[in-house]
């Protein structure tokens, strides 16, 4: 067993860093669930922290402080609370849904980890449909809401999950209109392609590379917003804190599965950021244009030394970071919608504009 | 919690548990009267006692573990605070913020108030103060969280009363019940 | 600014108000006074629904804004009701008052709830706290303050506050006379003093008293058992002990020398229980129908005679103890008597 | 009545309020650190001086929720001369507030005729059990010790009764004295040549003063080179001066005969205190801060019991042999025992309570290291340090007062 | 001993304060459905414990019962055992958003009733003070009205704001919410050097801080898109119903009884009251915050009027009212109070009403809330501005 372990471990450094190139199958399936996983519980974590500081700063206040250096180890101590709580079932509830809820809503989440690159050749897979199979398996975290909602046999968990359920319904189609866009302009459904793609991209008619957030400016627009109201976050967060829903579908959850469904929201928010990072902030690239330092492969993107791996995964770390600090920044700024002006915001408003830069992008591909 | 409350921890398990009890305490803001106000001014940005790791968006009884109790309980809100407590699940800590929660204060002679929230609840921590300032509630949740880093949670569980606590209809709140009464004018 | 001064002009005085009301409702306006810059009107209970509706709806009036409506205890003529209307286009205010019918056991007094929708709940309110019946009222339960199985009605004066019976007053404890041999010379401790509507206060001391000393009787077994609990002072039980009669004769004498009718009675009843305390039977009107009545008034005393009694051991007891600490830790012999000083020094 | 501007601007404006407050300065104040500065009038704790208190039950009565207990009770005091007439006076046994049951309102502090009780802000004495929060007589004085000087009035309010008149007395007596001290300057001037050559021109700028009272060459010249301004170090020095003058006065007198009581001390000793003697000097350094003469009389008699006392402490220590580590004759020394035995071994000397001492916020770091390595709590730790710290001020204060 | 994980709750049903929640009664759609709405609002309750019974078929709610008295705590049957000193300590408990002006309204009473003078500067101090508590007031409720909307920031501003004058307040009264500064005949002790310095200090930064407000609320679009139009008021219902204050200047008519009926110096200095159009939550918020401006108007004019002198008279041992009533008012800051004292010449009254401005306001919430969605159902209870301890006393 030993040598299998050396051979990893050698093979990581010699010749390519890209974990996805492993002699046995076996090691490579380890590493790489290891890599999502690690990736799932650590970096919800920084962006919780960074949601705690930045909202705390932007209320003249500090935030915490007393829990480990500088208060970073704030969640942490969060999770460790949780573990210690008492499990209540509440005895009207329906047993085995409700105690699969937090489960189906937090699986998806990591399953979508696999796919996103986080750096020249530091993803889990490289799948052809990766955009699809990221997009198809969010929605099914809506599920797990909707179980808790109504497995939690309190009145107001059944609003809060139809409303919920109502809502992520209505903000997926912008959502998905708005990604199709993207892999129409990039003729590629996976996300490495996407990425790929936007570090050789010309602006119609002109010599400049630029990524694809200036032409499709709306569709970046669209797409962060309905990515926050997927996750019910501020101004869209009418399921969950409302005066008169307590607190939405997760009214009766305690302990351990509490933190699942919070791990769901924080993680949610750094794989939303993820998503758009790569469709339209150019992946890892640092500028549209400028290759990665000692990586060569088509745009300077791929096969680079440990430096250019490390400053791939730092870049794209720091624009979801960037991505975290807007939707904290809107929580901060803004009330919250009203139930009804939501679904219309949704529908009369977000979809046409997504068909309108569908069809804007189709045109400006054919014709150029 | 199954494990929790059968076995005694090991060492430096414990104080990590400890630990982690002591620096996330999801806050339950039972506020009543005046030091309702006073616990909002130490949530808010001059005091923030969200950098003692006390966070106050628990929104409903489920997910707090620190009730503050601030401002006068009547007898008409007393089988709610009984509720909301048992509503809580179990490793839980109770403030009683100002004189009001402590035994009755200013009202202490009315006919419709409780005299003290520790008639109806256990209570961890008393704060005193007619409203205490928010720098008394600091003080009172830095003793609490000095309690939760040395005490032992088999011990704190064992020690609490756990035969469910149900309020017949029938049964009365013992709403005029007199203060558990010093000694008065006479020598102890 | 400017709208103020028009307003000025179309006011009424209260004159000329009272004789508007008294020359559309006759004698059902009683009398008016203006002390203390409040115009009230007495109005008959007849009269109260009808002088509402003029004061609202008559132009010249224009009573629109509904203020306040109150319940006052009048002593034995039952209960009084006031309601107050301000006019935001005259700037004027005036306080209907009313005496119910019914005396004090089932006060009635005619709804506003058809005239003034602000009445609804400060009706239900009144009913909460003097048990006054708003006839015509759309729903006075469940009510709407208390408790719901509340008895009693609180802001009568005969509904006594249970706590203040149960804990003793400390502000009676005056410092104790030691005489010679440093032994405390017990004195009957004051009763009452605390700040209280005077006569009341002086009867519930009184009953406390009682209850105490019943109490006593009970606790043979227990030892000291110094901080007697009131058990069982229910606001009901007490409402049934009446307050004491007036003593007839000082009564008459006061309000022969022109004295008011209310500081009268309340003299009277003090003089009644000075009476009644020192044993000498009821030479007075009121006989001994006061709660357990007189009979085992001389054991009372020899109780109180006993509680006394162990009291001043006890303090005999500390200030024994305080002599002989202070002897032996200082061994300067200068200090004298033991000074403030070092009391604070044991404490 | 909707402010009609562009649908979008009114969402830019909330952006642009919160980032600006990212990057400002957060207002918070990291409470176990930094101590809040409270105004002195803050309504914290309610501390008693049981010096003052004649147990004439009038806070007991007023309090509104019957939380203040006292049980007292009568004692003959001996005539103070023979054929006097032997008083009795009510000594406090008992005088606990209930806390927990106390409002805060202050008409306990606001009825009190003999200035017994004092507000203090402290507020830190939260408690795991309610019984703890009915503090004693004991714990009220040590409250004593944290209670501020009553803060100057604004310009336009009507100064104290009771200061008012102090003044007006205190005028009356520099000028008695300062006519007095005329006719001894002149004898002097005459009889001796101008002792120390240095301070020639302020000699005659001393003469130039008018008659409000000499002012004291030696700290005036120190406090001028320290960068005073002239205005400052004369009336610094004055005050020394008139210290000076006192202490003179006093000596002679103890010196001279002891026995009767020397003119300067006012009236009769005052019955209350057995010893019978005030404490001149921090008698006149109250008068001088224009607190009430009562007030300074009752402080000034509790620092003349507690120098006897130190007096008498001393006396025993040095006879009863070496104590513990050296022995060193001052009280300094004996402060930095092990607070447990200091205690016992001499009467409590921390309740030099007439000494006002700013910044008691700062606390005695070594006490604190010594109870945190002992294990205490560090809120309990530094509370106790706190308290130490300020009563080594005082000693410190009490020191340099009886030494200049 | 039952196994700890597991255990079931024994009480039926499972929603917090079973009870409270919402009960569904009928078959099929909500017959009646009994709402609790503040046990449990987003940030840390605002509103104390107020529960309110709305009936609803669908979305529209066609009836609202609020049920008051959870913080009844029978301060009439206290006052009649209290004499006037010790009143004054337990007024102030009532409306805690305006310890000050509740003090203020006895004070006045029962000088009124000895007729006695109260020193001018005393009157003048009692002017600033009152109307700092008026901020203090305001602040908080713009606070909580955002966080009933869903925006968090206001109210941490609002606190920052409130400290700051809270502290101003205490070096003066020692107090931080409940002042006991009045006193029968002028006030307690005269105010602390440097404290006049520090008010225009403070009125002139808030004044800066103002517009944030008006930038992060008024302004908002969301705010807007849900309180305009959303739960109007005609004035003559709400006179009516006996509704003052910033609800009732929002439906148009400025009755403001410190211009109707000046008490105190009042008359001496120009009191502006804003006033709304239509009565919606929209103008009741913005009355409110332009009560604000006017409120730092009136400190600044009174900082220029505030004569020397003495601050209180000398009061006889046992403060006494003579025998008889009064009735005065005063403009609290949610509306006015009013104070019937009835004395039978004893040293506790014989009989005091609180008639207190939420008690009339919160009448009017049935009305609103008839016909409103259920969404829009908290935008309106928010917008009546009321304090739990002032409805119950």
């Amino acid at each position: 067993m030993s040598e299998v372990l050396w051979n990893t471990a050698a093979s990581f450094t010699a010749q390519s860093t890209s974990i996805t190139t492993f002699d046995s199958f076996a090691v490579s399936v380890v590493v790489k669930i290891a890599f999502a996983l690690g990736l799932f519980f650590v970096v919800p974590i920084v962006g919780g922290y960074l949601e705690h500081k930045v909202m705390g700063r932007m209320q003249a206040r500090r935030g915490p402080v007393e829990a480990g250096p500088f208060g970073t180890l704030q969640l942490v101590a969060d999770g460790i609370k949780f573990i210690q709580k008492e499990d209540v079932i509440p005895r009207a509830a329906d047993r085995w849904v409700f105690a699969a809820a937090p489960g189906v809503a937090l699986v998806p989440g990591m399953l979508i980890f696999l796919v996103l690159p986080f750096g020249p050749g530091v993803f889990a897979l490289d799948l052809e449909l990766g955009l699809f199979y990221a997009l198809a398996i969010s929605s099914v975290s809506v599920l797990g809401i909707l179980m808790g909602g109504w497995a939690s046999a309190n009145k107001f968990s059944l609003i809060g999950g139809l409303r919920a359920g109502g809502q992520l319904i209505a903000y997926e189609l912008p959502l998905i209109l708005a990604a199709i866009t993207v892999a129409v302009q990039a003729g590629t459904l996976s996300l490495v392609g996407i990425v790929e793609a936007q570090a050789t991209f010309m602006l119609p008619g002109t010599e400049i590379n630029v990524w694809y957030v200036f032409p499709q400016i709306l569709g970046f627009g669209i797409f962060f917003l309905a990515a926050m109201a997927e996750l019910s976050r501020p101004p869209f967060d009418m399921p969950i804190a409302d005066s008169e829903l307590v607190f939405g579908y997760m009214t009766e959850y305690t302990g351990i599965k509490f933190a699942m469904f919070l791990l769901t929201e924080y993680g949610g928010m750094i794989l939303m950021s993820a998503l758009m990072v790569v469709l339209y902030l150019g992946g890892w690239q640092l500028l549209p244009g400028v290759p990665l330092p000692g990586c060569e492969g088509t745009g300077g993107l791929f096969d680079c030394g440990v430096t250019g791996t490390l400053l791939g995964v730092g870049i794209t770390l720091g624009k979801i970071m960037a991505l975290v600090f807007l939707m904290v920044w809107a929580r901060v700024a803004y009330p919250r919608l009203r139930e009804d002006q939501l679904q219309r915001f949704a529908w009369l408003v977000l979809v046409p504009l997504a068909l309108l830069n569908l069809a804007l992008v189709g045109v400006a591909k054919v014709v150029f | 919690m199954g494990v929790m409350d059968q076995v005694e921890l090991p060492k430096p398990v414990k104080y990590v548990f400890n630990w982690g009890r002591k620096y996330s305490l999801w806050c339950f803001n039972f506020g009543l009267a005046c030091c309702a106000i006073e616990f909002i001014a130490a949530s808010t940005s001059r005091h923030d006692f969200i950098r003692h790791g006390v966070i106050p968006f628990a929104h409903g009884p489920r997910q707090a573990d620190l009730l503050v109790v601030s401002g006068t309980l009547t007898d008409k809100m007393a089988p709610a605070v009984k509720r909301l407590y048992e509503e809580m699940p179990e490793p839980k800590y109770v403030i009683s913020f100002g004189s009001c929660a402590n035994c009755g204060g200013p009202y202490w002679d009315s006919y419709s108030v409780t005299k003290g929230v520790d008639q109806i609840i256990p209570v961890d921590v008393y704060v005193p103060g007619c409203p205490p300032r928010p720098e008394a509630l600091l003080d009172g949740i830095i003793a609490l969280q000095d309690m939760i880093q040395k005490e032992s949670l088999k011990e704190r569980i064992a020690g609490r009363r756990l035969d469910p606590i149900t309020l017949g209809a029938d049964e009365p709140l013992p709403s005029d019940s007199s203060p558990a009464l010093p000694s008065g004018g006479r020598a102890p | 600014m400017t709208d103020v001064l028009a307003r000025q002009d179309r006011a009424l005085t209260p004159e000329e108000t009272e004789a508007l009301l008294r020359d559309r409702l006759g004698d059902q306006i009683l009398s008016s006074s203006t002390d203390f810059a409040t115009f009230t009107v007495w109005v008959a209970p007849g009269g109260w629904h009808a002088a509402a509706q003029l004061c609202r709806d008559e132009s010249l009036l224009a009573y629109d804004l509904f203020d306040c409506l109150l319940g006052v205890d009048a002593r034995d003529d039952g209960f009084d009701v006031v309601a107050v209307l301000y006019s935001t286009s005259t700037g004027n205010r005036i306080c209907l008052r009313t005496r119910c019918e019914g005396g004090r056991d089932a006060p009635v007094c005619p709804s506003l709830t058809d005239v003034y929708r602000g009445a609804d709940w400060m009706e239900r309110e009144t009913y909460d706290m003097f048990g006054i019946d708003f006839p015509g009222h759309p729903g006075l339960e469940p009510r709407i303050l208390t408790v719901e199985n509340f008895e009693g009605w609180p802001l009568r004066k005969d509904f006594h506050l249970a706590s203040r019976v149960a804990k003793p007053w400390p502000g009676v404890n005056e410092p104790a006379e030691l005489d010679d041999e440093g032994n405390v010379i017990e004195r009957e401790p004051e009763v009452g003093g605390a700040p209280g509507p005077y006569d009341l206060d002086k009867a519930m001391a009184e009953q406390a008293r009682a209850v105490n000393a019943s109490e006593e009787d009970q606790e043979e077994g227990e030892g000291t058992g110094d901080d007697a609990q009131a058990s069982g002072s229910e606001q009901q039980d007490e409402d049934e002990a009446p307050a004491p009669e007036l003593d007839q004769e000082t009564y008459d004498k006061l309000i022969a020398e022109g004295k008011s009718e209310r500081i009268a009675r309340s003299k009277a009843k003090a003089a009644l229980i000075k009476k009644q305390r020192a044993g000498g039977g009821d030479t007075g009107g009121g006989g001994s129908d006061e709660g357990d009545g007189g009979d085992d008034q001389p054991s009372a005393a020899e109780k109180a005679e006993a509680r006394r009694k162990e009291q001043a051991e006890a303090r005999r007891k500390k200030a024994e103890e305080r002599a002989a600490e202070t002897g032996q830790d200082d061994d300067a012999s200068d200090e004298g008597a033991p000074g403030a000083d070092d009391e604070e020094e044991q404490a | 009545m909707a402010t009609t501007s562009p649908p979008g601007v009114g969402l830019m404006k909330g952006l642009a309020v919160t980032i600006k407050h990212l990057f400002r300065y957060p207002a918070t104040q990291m409470y176990p650190k930094e101590r809040p500065d409270l105004p002195p009038r803050t309504r914290g704790v309610i501390a008693l001086m049981d010096e003052n208190c004649t147990v004439c039950m009038l806070c007991s009565r007023e309090c509104p929720d019957w939380c203040i207990y006292i049980d007292s009770h009568k004692e003959t005091v001996p005539p103070a001369k023979e054929g006097g007439r032997a008083r009795t006076r009510n000594v406090l046994d008992r005088f606990a507030i209930d806390f927990s049951l106390c409002m805060y309102c202050g008409i306990c502090v606001e009825v009190c005729p003999f200035d017994a009780l004092w507000w203090s802000p402290e507020f830190e004495y939260a408690e795991y059990e309610i019984d703890g929060l009915l503090h004693e007589m004991g714990k009220l004085r040590e409250w004593m010790d944290t209670v501020p000087p009553p803060p100057p009035l604004d310009a336009g309010a009507v100064p104290p009764a009771e200061a008012a008149d102090a003044i007006a007395k205190k005028e009356k007596e520099l000028e008695a004295e300062a006519a007095k001290q005329q006719e001894t300057e002149a004898k002097e001037q005459e009889a001796a040549a101008p002792a120390d050559g240095g301070d020639g021109k302020p000699k005659k700028a001393e003469v130039k003063v008018e008659g409000a009272g000499e002012i004291d060459q030696e700290t005036y010249d120190q406090l001028i080179a320290e960068g005073k301004s002239e205005r400052i170090a004369r009336s610094k020095a004055k005050a020394a001066w008139v210290r000076k003058e006192k202490e003179r006065l006093a000596a002679e007198q103890e010196a001279g005969g002891g026995d009767d009581a020397p003119a300067e001390k006012p009236k009769a000793a005052d019955v209350h205190v057995e010893a019978g003697e005030i404490d001149q000097e921090t008698y006149d350094q109250l008068i001088a801060e224009g607190k009430s003469e009562r007030m300074a009389r009752a402080k000034a008699k509790a620092a003349y019991v507690r120098k006897q006392k130190a007096k008498l402490a001393e006396e025993a220590a040095a006879g009863g042999g070496d104590d513990g580590d050296g022995g060193a004759a001052s009280s300094e020394a004996a402060g930095d025992e092990a607070p447990e035995d200091a205690e016992a071994a001499e009467p409590k000397q921390g309740k030099l309570a007439d000494v006002h001492v700013e910044g008691a916020g700062e606390i005695d770091q070594e006490t604190f290291d010594q109870l945190i390595a002992e294990g205490k709590s560090e809120r309990i730790a530094r509370s106790k340090a706190k308290a130490a710290w300020v009563r080594k001020q005082k000693q410190a204060q009490l020191e340099e007062g009886g030494g200049s | 001993m039952s196994d700890l994980s597991t255990r079931e709750r024994v009480h039926p049903g499972s929603a917090p304060g079973e009870d409270f929640h919402l009960e569904i009664v009928g078959d099929g759609d909500f017959q009646t459905a009994d709402m609790k709405l503040s046990i449990g609002p987003a940030h840390p309750a605002t509103h104390g414990v107020f529960r309110i019974v709305l009936e609803m078929d669908g979305e529209r709610v066609t009836g609202a019962r609020p049920v008051i008295g959870y913080m009844h705590r029978g301060f009439e049957k206290l006052a009649e055992h209290r004499d006037y000193r010790q009143i004054k300590a337990l007024v102030n408990r009532h409306d805690w958003l305006s310890g000050f002006s509740n003090e203020l309204g006895v004070a006045l009473a029962v000088e009124r009733m000895m007729e006695m003078e109260v020193p001018d500067r005393a009157q003048w101090i009692r002017m600033l003070l009152a109307e700092w508590n008026r901020i203090l007031n305001h602040l908080m409720f713009i606070g909580s009205y955002a966080i009933e909307l869903g925006a968090i920031t206001p109210m941490f501003y609002a606190f920052r704001e409130r400290e700051d004058i809270q502290h101003l307040l205490e070096s003066a009264t020692g107090g931080r919410l409940h002042f006991t500064y009045n006193q029968v005949g002028g006030l307690k002790i005269d105010l602390p050097k440097g404290f006049l310095r520090q008010s225009t200090e403070l009125s002139a930064l808030i004044r800066k801080r103002v517009p944030d407000y008006h930038d992060l609320v008024l302004g908002n679009d969301i705010f807007q898109a849900r309180t305009v139009g959303v739960g109007p008021l005609p004035p003559e219902v709400a006179l009516s119903l006996g509704v003052t204050g910033p609800t009732l200047h929002a439906t148009g008519v400025p009755e403001d009884s410190r211009v109707t009926e000046p008490y105190l110096k009042y008359g001496e200095i120009d009191v502006d009251v804003p006033v709304g159009e239509n009565g919606d939550s929209f103008d009741r918020f913005y009355c409110l915050l332009a009560r604000i401006s006017a409120s730092l108007d009136i400190i600044d004019q009174i900082h220029d009027h505030l004569p020397a002198g003495p601050v209180n008279t000398k009061l006889p041992k046992m403060v006494k009212a003579p025998e008889g009533a009064t009735y005065l008012r005063t403009e609290n800051p949610l509306g006015q109070l009013g104070y019937w004292l009835e004395s039978d010449g004893g040293r506790t009254p014989w009989r005091l009403k609180m008639r207190t401005p939420s008690f009339s306001n919160v009448q009017a919430i049935p009305y609103l809330l008839e016909g409103v969605l259920v969404p829009d159902a908290i935008a309106v209870l928010g917008s009546v501005f009321f304090v739990v301890g002032d409805i119950d006393r």
